[in-house]
């Protein structure tokens, strides 16, 4: 039976990859966690899209400013050296390519980097877009954390995303609970396993080819 | 003398019309202008069309003016939301309009309309369902969509202090959209938490210069979303 | 002989026609003589395109703040509830139809509302435009203040203008040394003449057909 | 640790090559980066393109630089000054070339390239000259033009206080055009009048965030164009 990593063992995997002095956006979920596992040495600035870069960690629940809120609608706190701003200048770092790492969870990701994590397409379905299209489409790099399927053993990593796009091959790198992805141009190629997990494992879990490490 | 003061919201929001273009303030529960809303409510205008980031929350403030059948359409980023049921149920019921729009393509849209700015390119939503009925272009080889301005009627505006100038300064996040949309619409009314006197905020402080502002109401204990809401509130 | 407006009096004659409360930004030589003469009772707020709402007079040479000029590289100072902001902010009041009076100088004005008063096309003149084209489009109101005639006696409101454009259809009202001229779709309109001054004088130093008053 | 001090301006600056494209902040002789604009001249880049909004008062600063020959294009809104003679003598005799560009045009094409709008549309030039080669489109029954985005390789800029992390104000109209270019170039390069450190500045009152700066250095008694003009100096 296979290990792999948790939630919090893939967050703290892709810190790893985020160099000392970046500027980072921090999807809700997983991605979250990202902030937890800072590497020694190194210090990133967290950016929220409704107006602030230093966010900081959530406050205790009787210091709470109510004014002070991330693109989550949660609260939070800011760092020293953090900055307020509207909407329009928020928006301006994420376009014009300030942002030097996105983190985002999805529900697909496609062998050329298309990623799908706004909208499942059903009739009915309420669409709700946020800033995801902005993000994909600005932020210099754009990592996953995903686990390697759904909750029903679907592959989330697949040759062509069957759910509307967010935006199309924009993803570097994946982290799921079973490996290390990188999209490169010869599709999936596995960079590193998680403990336990086998190429193999991966690859029949992979709902498109995956090249293995090295 | 210049003074853009009101008495009450009530008299600062008398004159919107029904089938009014109204640009609201804030992000999740920071920066909403409750109280303004509350007075549209009472005030009554129908067949609105309404610009804010999301659809409200609970059964206040922009969800309780959705739930009170005077928004026609909505033009947000985020329709849905874990407290609130308002938007959702009318939208499946067919009973209100939605134009999505992705966050920062709506923040640039509404400033290009304060900048008088037509139209814009962007990469967002490029090779999407959003960008299906949209002009695409290509510059340095990277292809970008056309987005027109988006200007309103009102803005309804919530900031922390202000001068009989209209001079504005916003607390934290509770700054998000709403100096943008101080610069989009045709009359622009903001609930202040301070008023003071002329020449009492810094003007290296100032975020929205009095020139795009047209009302101000001091409002000065404005009650906050999320409260209302632990409080099991609704409006009317 | 005639005596006409002198530049304060065709300056005090423009300030009357600008409304309580107005946002306005005064050109550079009469255009600037206005804020000597804010009727009683209105107040006028000045924006300068370097950045700034509530310019106030000169300061004093031994009072100067050297990061305090305006658009005409003078030093100025700031009036109570001032406000300062970047290049981008400052042309969006201006593009945006936030200012409510523009008051410039000019070489030409045409019986359509064009202006020109940027460059006299010379070859070998060194073209310099400033803000001026983003003023004259994006003012709601562009009022003019100039000597009806040049120097050498030729008309300065004309038929077409012979200079380069700064805008088209852009001027409503003229201030001249004899008289307050409209802009109508019937063409040129005198409003009010200059004491002293006759309509025939008027229309003879007019280079376009011009309507009498009423 | 995130720490952006370079020790002295000619470090900061030295790794501007021939035929860089270098925006300069400033106004007339308010917000010009002087120390950093000499550290140039002393450095020696050739074939630069220079943006400003002017082209330098007497033969310091940047009239200086071009007057060293340095600049082989400048991209402004008014080139002429009655302070000096420096430009216009190099390009009557043509050995500098000019792009005119609108005051608000090149703002608005600098804020554009800071973020990601690749062209805008604008009523600035319409049937002018400067309109001429100009793609044009109707919105809502008025012409407008089409303009690009402006980009840098390198920004010069001169602030009032930074901290650390880049975070930047300014002193009144110095302010002018720096916050911009700060946002359009891939090196962006701060002289400030006092470093301090992270957490003196307000976050409310930050003009500048430090995402859009790279490189400060403190000059701490920054020299001012007029007052050398006035005491007739030039440079080097």
């Amino acid at each position: 039976m296979s290990t792999g990593w948790n939630r919090e063992e893939m967050a703290a995997r892709a810190a790893q990859d985020i160099p000392d002095g970046s500027y980072v956006n921090l999807g809700i979920g997983i991605p979250e966690l990202v902030a937890k596992f800072v590497p020694e040495g190194r210090e990133f600035i967290y950016h929220t899209e409704n107006g602030m870069l230093g966010m900081g960690p959530p406050p205790a629940e009787d210091e709470r400013d109510l004014d002070l809120m991330n693109a989550g609608k949660k609260y939070v706190t800011a760092v020293p050296g953090a900055a307020y701003f509207h909407h329009a200048d928020s928006f301006s770092m994420i376009r014009g390519g300030h942002i030097d790492v996105c983190v985002l969870g999805t529900m697909q990701v496609s062998a050329n980097g298309d990623i799908a994590n706004w909208s499942t397409g059903a009739p009915g379905a309420i669409p709700a877009v946020g800033g995801a299209m902005d993000l994909v489409q600005g932020v210099k790099h754009i990592f996953v954390i995903t686990q390697h399927t759904t909750k029903t053993g679907e592959p989330k990593l697949v040759e062509h995303c069957s759910y509307p796009l967010t935006g199309p091959g924009v993803v570097s790198r994946i982290y799921t609970d079973l490996a290390v992805v990188d999209v490169t141009p010869a599709g999936f190629r596995v960079v590193e396993l998680a403990p336990g997990i086998t190429f193999e494992e991966v690859e029949s879990k992979t709902g498109a080819p995956i090249l293995p490490p090295g | 003398m210049i003074d853009k003061e009101y008495s009450s919201v009530a008299s600062a929001i008398a004159d919107i019309p029904d089938g009014a273009t109204v640009m609201i303030g804030g992000f999740g529960a920071s920066g909403n202008p409750i109280e303004l809303i509350h007075a549209l409510i009472d005030q009554g205008a129908k067949d609105l069309t309404v610009i804010n980031n999301n659809t409200g929350n609970g059964e206040v403030g922009l969800a309780a003016l959705i739930g009170n059948h005077q928004v026609r359409k909505m033009i947000c980023s985020f329709p849905r939301s874990s407290q609130s049921r308002v938007f959702p149920e009318l939208y499946k019921a067919g009973k209100i309009e939605l134009e999505l729009v992705p966050q920062g393509t709506l923040a640039e849209r509404i400033r290009a309309a304060g900048a008088g700015i037509p139209a814009f390119f962007t990469p967002t939503t490029v090779g999407t369902i959003l960008a299906e009925d949209k002009e695409t272009r290509q510059f340095d080889g990277r292809t970008f969509v056309m987005e027109p301005w988006l200007k309103a009627d009102f803005a309804l505006i919530k900031c922390e202090t202000a001068d009989r100038l209209g001079n504005l300064t916003f607390n934290k996040t509770a700054r998000n959209f709403n100096p943008l949309m101080c610069m989009a619409a045709t009359t622009t009314i903001v609930q202040t938490g301070k008023l003071v006197a002329r020449g009492d905020i810094d003007p290296e402080r100032v975020i929205t210069p009095g020139i795009f502002v047209n009302r101000i109401v001091e409002v000065s204990d404005p009650v906050h979303e999320d409260i209302l809401i632990a409080e099991g509130r609704s409006y009317p």
